[in-house]
């Protein structure tokens, strides 16, 4: 009876952990398209500050 | 006679499933010789199917528990494609799973690099186009074709290199005449063995006969398939006799008539049982 | 002793939904600035685009 007890608590820890373990998948994937998207705007702040100062020189 | 024999038979079987299921903590164990054994009830088929892949406990007191932890699992991963738009509202179902699965696994794709899919990309999605129409809940069919594919990976994938192999000796066995004929014509190295081993026919059999086999891979046997494979092959041995090109040989098994497929899978468990015996727990 | 079993599990599966809580705040925390982000980048591929329109009107 004892095991029994155990068995089920193993059963739905493990189901909790998975949904655990999926959220913190989720995060990562998150985190990677943030990255990405961070530096794609850092670059396009890049060629518009380059471009605003060629605009300036050549006014 | 016959069927009325069969018949009565089906009657005991699902009595004796029920009486299985009614445990308060389900028998795996004795679960899978059932099903390795019996066709399973297709009223009874989604959930013992979620038993077996551990997508639920043996306990059933747990079930509504680890039912509500799937569900919110597949909710949050499914809402941060959305987020991530890697998923729209336009997505094929399918796709959608298969991007749930990528993330679960940490294999997303870049977005921005536009790359072909890869050949276990294609065999998942076949699988989970076979699944959706065999299982009605997103959620169930989800978790299903997940497991079902991490089940038959881990537990198969040192195996499924070799039943090619398996099939040329049970052949051998079965039609030596036919078997000569596919080697002269070189058509043995060409056959559909992804569709067969690694899609486990999914997309090759309607689903009616495919959930047969399924039962079987699920509760613990990856050697049905080359069973099936034999079968189909003595199913049409007269067309088979008839074709010389390897290429047209595949062609064929590739979009093979869906006539006569519950006939060949129930060919097909009963040559299993033949060579690879029944198990005989007591059920 | 059954007693106490069972108020292990209990602790056990409470601390990890406790996580689970958690990690979801972080991914709800990330998904809100990942769509900042992709509204920031909207409008500024908007703009860009404005831009180039009339540079191209202009010339």
């Amino acid at each position: 009876f004892l095991e029994d007890v155990k068995s089920q608590a193993k059963g739905e820890l493990q189901a909790s952990q998975s949904r655990y373990q999926a959220q913190r998948q989720v995060t990562q994937a998150l985190q990677t398209e943030l990255l990405e998207l961070y530096s794609r705007l850092e670059k396009e702040d890049a060629v518009a500050g380059a471009g605003a100062a060629a605009a300036a020189a050549g006014g | 006679a016959y069927y009325e024999k069969v018949g009565f038979r089906g009657v005991e079987e699902k009595k004796s499933l029920e009486i299985l299921l009614k445990d308060d903590r389900l028998d795996v164990e004795k679960l899978c010789t059932f099903s390795q054994r019996f066709p399973l009830p297709s009223m009874y088929r989604i959930f013992v199917w979620k038993v077996l892949l551990g997508i639920l406990p043996p306990h059933g007191d747990s079930h509504a528990l680890v039912m509500s932890y799937r569900k919110q699992q597949y909710e949050d991963v499914l809402q941060a494609l959305q987020v991530m738009r890697f998923v729209q509202s336009s997505t094929p179902q399918v796709e959608v799973y298969l991007h749930m699965h990528q993330l679960e696994s940490l294999a997303l794709p870049r977005r921005t690099e536009v790359t072909p899919l890869e050949p276990e990309a294609e065999d998942f999605l076949a699988i989970a186009r076979a699944m959706a129409k065999i299982v009605e809940s997103s959620v169930d069919c989800y978790w299903l074709i997940k497991c079902f594919v991490n089940q038959y990976s881990n537990k198969y994938g040192d195996s499924v290199p070799h039943l090619p192999k398996s099939l040329e000796h049970f052949l051998s066995l079965e039609d030596s005449r036919l078997l000569n004929h596919l080697r002269t014509c070189n058509a043995m190295s060409k056959l559909p063995y992804n569709l067969w081993f690694r899609r486990c026919f999914a997309g090759c059999l309607p689903e009616s006969s495919l959930q047969r086999v399924w039962d079987k891979i699920i509760s613990g046997s990856c050697k049905i398939l080359v069973f099936v494979a034999v079968e189909i092959l003595l199913g049409y041995k007269i067309m088979l006799m008839g074709m010389n090109k390897p290429e047209d040989i595949t062609q064929f098994l590739e979009n093979m008539p869906q006539e006569n497929t519950d006939a060949i899978v129930t060919k097909a468990i009963d040559l299993w049982h033949k060579h690879c015996g029944t198990p005989m727990h007591s059920v």
